[in-house]
């Protein structure tokens, strides 16, 4: 059962970075091949506090410092995790992720099939990114349509402290090689979350429903599922009732959550930080016209920033980022 | 010590204090939330900016990197373009859609900041290639940190360089720490400079707060790899005075580190080591840091007044 | 206007990979600031011969052999067309793509944009990739739609010794980093091609309609536009006139071509050999329905590969692989 | 010399046999059509996956290249089933899915060949890891060439091992060439080995057609690594007879190397060198190559009457 759902009276609020803490020490006392590598993962805690306390909880050789050296670390977790250990890879921005794209795609990716199935390659890798925090060109970068084309990884985006804690416990349970794109602009976010130490696990591959509405279904990743349920809000003062999905694992991606959904609404507006041209919505409005060229109503849209590097200036970054005000509007333009 | 005249003693003294202010400056507007974005600041490092620019002829290249803002300066780029940059401003170098780390300003040789730690070895590399097959006489420096020299890119461009005898300097500034972890996080050895052996060229290690070491160090490496006798790798140790990033709380340093007495502040050994012998006056030195504050004011005020990029900028200049 | 349609007698055949070589002699003897760098380009004439002769005549400064640093030398070039070359790079297999995606995303595709249009990175790289050879996991990929996200790139897939002639000339022309993604299984094939020192070149960003047709539009590239013609020739036996639209540059894409086209026959199959999930099949779809939902009588098809590294053996490759007789079976599914 | 018994010696023997007769078989398989895709071969430099794999215990790990039918032979993985890997075949290690650049048996610590270059050095890194995490007592070796030392993965590599001395052995298998180009268009300096001390390990270079010396050499560089000591480097120079691939015109060698009695063979040297102080007479000679024979003659009868892959197997093992 989709727990994230379940609220409990003693759920307390939790900030998206302590989540991530909070998931990585419940996992590493659950299990001690669970490691953590990365830049600053150690002694200092993370440039976000990410991190903090686990190297003193849990030592130098469960928790280490890594040099500048994204493919050389990324690879040697890929073979720590066929040699028995299950590593927890931090990679700081997801634009950093052009750096270790060989032992992602080509090693962890691959290696259970190219070995006849001999190994497996349980890594959590976890990277944040997109923007909104005017980090310009090189540093909000949202790449999760990259991994989803290829096949023997999964990605999850957790859109808010919760899903952080749930799906990243998932991703370091799971025997394959799970990329976890995290959002900068939520990490001083909060949610109430489960007590401590209750079995809070959100499953991979399945998508929730963060509003219910039967006008308009808006697909949203990451840090744009919040703008999403804004703009419901807005919306449904006007008479207007959106359905909010958040796919939660893009890959593999929860296709019939979705068309459920639309088998309702009929209106499909996808709305994510990343490019446009190959992206995840591209591919949900792809399949979803391949189910059923008829169940949309109306042409589909895709929200996106326009086909640029993200620009750093603050009025530049504001309009080239989807928000609730753009989605509400285009939500008003499809009912209209 | 090598031989200067007075000139050059005051533009270097103009120099380093033209990048502290400016750098102090964009602490304070950044902390007041007047500068958006990220900021890696360089002070208590100038005298590796300074020293090694300065040795440069104006069309030799350099490539920087997300701690930049004082090898720009002192390659020759203009404080007005930079500051109005770091604002997010129309008439900043990347006409506000690059910030802090990405200034740059081709015309004097700075082919820009770069946000990926690596990465400036490598295409400095680029510019070195250019020189070498045109013939142009030029070279180019790559400043890098000691955490960069981890970097599969920094590894294969030195090995490049080597096998190709590229007229390039790798000048690794390495100030202690390479984000929030310390230098033995990231090296195995005392000095970076080890690392040249490896590929057949000479590596040195000098004191990088002695801008007038960096100065002589840069000056007799470039003359060198000019002649096509192939690269050379100079390690600068040098401090960084404030964090990371503005705002960095920097509770990774013990409770010395933070005395701001115990900082050593390349500036201040300028003046006390070598005005005499390069006969500055104290009001020499007064009048070039004056000069130097002007032209920070100057900055900041062009920057404040500039407008914000129009949004037609956010589509220009995707492709060519 | 379009040259590649323009026949003439004189014509001679040349083979793919020659192609490539005499399109980098034509384009080094006119611009002394071409030069071409990569792995075994040099003095042996590369591994398919594709280089062979260029070193003789130009010499070790504009011919140079790179030691094994794909990310290192992608940069360096990066450098060099920053500073007035106009470096050609060859990366053997597409595959090794994934050593250097960080010089050309977060470097060549940014650089010109984060420095207010003061560069200009005219680098034309070159690869070989798809399957067909049985070459394994790690040397079959086809990964057009990562660069296709990314702007500030542009891809061309050359499908035929005549298109990669045209297209990589005009590709070094070009004052933009294109990325060349060449068919390893069309290296050895031949087609006649305008005479040396003709000026044949093939505009970037317009596809070709490679066969003209009423009733389905196959949009096919790099070596699957080979497998729709011959499907299209045996249905046209039964009587099903299908047209094939390469759009032989993937980004940008000429989507305008692919409409007319649709227009027409109002049902689509793309094709490729890459995996479909946030592919170019996936970009081509989302596009058409979003311009209009009702274009389209049927659902649209993507052939392609089923979601699994590519296989080794020869009789899974086979099957693996989309080929004419699939493409052909498709079509009379969706015209039945 | 280090002592070996006569029974390591008999072992040694039959196996740079039994690799040579299997990659010679292959090559013969691969020309007549038999054996699909692409076959790169180690013959000639048997000395160094021999001598280094039996220097190791059998719970050690090692990684290989797309040149790695020896090392995975030596380390103990099984004729039949690798050549049934490369006659693309069910019962291949990889169930016919990877190919001869992807033989892998992880029950005898052979972590896989690999195709891309490079990536030996850093996964063994992470095997040596899990080894230091669980204190197993376990080691793990890298087998590349001379080519892959350029590549940035590989400093990446040795940087991290160093810093976090890791019981890793790089070994470098330096065979004058790389692809078609020569040792000089990769490598800067005249041995590799020259790249350790800028990480502050020990770097060694051995002859890597002398089967003893090299086994010896890692005997002794494993006992060091497995006692926390950090990792070493070893550069074995060797000789590789055939092409980059099979089917390589071989154009870029001149005529002197091309002469087959110009040929440094790694066997005739252990037969001729230390056959008689180890007490191997002609007729254990022969008796071990016979054995030898008969493993890869099995090996080419289980290929050739193994069934193909079915096509469920297709998208079996893409993810757990
Ligand atoms: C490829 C890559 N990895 C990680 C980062 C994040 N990062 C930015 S600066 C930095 C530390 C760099 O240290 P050093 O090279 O010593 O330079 P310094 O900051 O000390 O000037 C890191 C890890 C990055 N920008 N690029
Ligand atoms: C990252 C990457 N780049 C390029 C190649 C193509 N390639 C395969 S083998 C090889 C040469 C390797 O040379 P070396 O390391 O000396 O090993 P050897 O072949 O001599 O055993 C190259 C360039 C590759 N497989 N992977
Ligand atoms: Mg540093
Ligand atoms: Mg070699």
């Amino acid at each position: 059962m989709n727990q994230s759902n379940q609220k409990d009276k003693k759920d307390k609020p939790l900030k998206y970075y302590s989540a991530v803490t909070r998931a990585f020490r419940e996992e590493m006392i659950r299990n001690e091949n669970v490691v953590l590598i990365g830049e600053d993962v150690g002694e200092s805690g993370g440039i976000f506090a990410q991190t903090k306390g686990l190297f003193s909880e849990f030592g130098p050789d469960r928790v280490r410092d890594t040099p500048i050296a994204e493919a050389g670390f990324t690879s040697l977790a890929v073979g720590a995790a066929m040699t028995g250990l299950r590593p927890i890879v931090e990679i700081g921005f997801e634009d950093f992720l052009t750096a270790c794209m060989d032992p992602i795609v080509n090693q962890a990716a691959k290696l259970r099939y190219m070995l006849g199935g001999q190994v497996k390659v349980p890594v959590t890798m976890y990277t944040f990114g997109s923007g909104g925090l005017n980090a310009g060109p090189q540093h909000s970068q949202s790449l999760a349509a990259w991994f989803s084309h290829v096949p023997g990884l999964k990605v999850v985006m957790p859109s808010s402290a919760k899903d952080a804690l749930g799906l990243l416990k998932s991703s370091i349970r799971d025997d394959n090689f799970v990329l976890c794109l995290m959002c900068k602009s939520l990490i001083g976010s909060r949610e109430p979350v489960p007590q401590e130490n209750t079995e809070f696990l959100i499953p991979l591959g399945k998508a929730e429903i963060k509003r219910s509405g039967e006008d308009v279904t808006i697909v949203a990743v990451g840090a744009m599922v919040r703008q999403a349920l804004a703009a419901s809000k807005s919306l449904s003062g006007e008479g207007i009732e959106t359905e909010v999905v958040d796919p939660r694992t893009v890959s593999p991606l929860d296709i019939d959550t979705i068309l459920e959904s639309l088998s309702k609404t009929r209106r499909l507006i996808v709305v994510h930080e990343a490019m446009s041209p190959c992206g995840i919505g591209a591919e949900i409005i792809a399949q979803v016209v391949e189910t059923d060229p008829q169940l949309l109503e109306c042409a589909p849209l895709r929200l996106t920033p326009p086909f640029a590097p993200s620009p750093f200036a603050p009025c530049l970054e504001k309009i080239y980022l989807p928000d609730a005000e753009k989605i509400a509007s285009s939500v008003r333009t499809m009912m209209s | 010590m090598v031989e200067i005249s007075k000139t050059k003693a005051l533009e270097i003294h103009c120099k380093l204090w033209e990048i502290r202010l400016f750098e102090l400056k964009a602490s304070e507007l950044y902390k007041d939330g007047t500068l958006p974005g990220f900021i890696h600041l360089s002070v208590g490092q100038e005298a590796c900016a300074v020293g090694a620019c300065l040795a440069l002829n104006r069309d030799d290249f350099i490539t920087s990197t997300h701690r930049g803002h004082g090898h720009c300066l002192a390659k020759g780029a203009d404080a007005k373009a930079m500051m109005a940059e770091l604002a997010g401003k129309e008439t900043g170098y990347s006409k506000g859609r690059g910030g802090s780390m990405h200034i740059a300003d081709v015309s004097v040789g700075v082919l820009g900041a770069n946000g990926i730690v690596g990465q400036s070895a490598p295409l400095a590399c680029g510019a070195a290639y250019t020189a070498q097959v045109k013939k142009t006489g030029q070279i180019a420096l790559a400043f890098f940190g000691e955490g960069a020299s981890g970097a599969g890119p920094v590894h294969e461009a030195m090995n490049i360089a080597a096998l190709w005898k590229l007229p390039v300097i790798f000048f690794c500034e390495c100030n202690r720490y390479a984000e929030l972890s310390p230098f033995d996080v990231h090296v195995s050895v005392p000095n970076v400079s080890a690392r040249a052996k490896g590929y057949g060229f000479e590596g040195v290690t000098i004191d990088g707060s002695d801008v007038m070491e960096v100065y002589s160090s840069v000056l007799k490496a470039a003359s060198k790899v000019r002649q096509g006798m192939g690269p050379i790798l100079i390690e600068a140790k040098t401090h960084r005075w404030h964090g990371h990033y503005e705002g960095d709380p920097m509770n990774y340093l013990d409770r010395s580190e933070r005395d701001p007495d115990n900082r050593i502040d390349p500036i201040q050994r300028f003046e006390s080591d070598f005005a005499e012998t390069l006969e500055l006056s104290p009001d020499d030195l007064l009048s070039s840091k004056k000069k130097a504050l002007a032209l920070v004011d100057q900055a900041v005020e062009f920057a404040l007044s500039s407008e914000n990029p129009s949004s037609a900028l956010m589509m220009e200049d995707v492709l060519s």
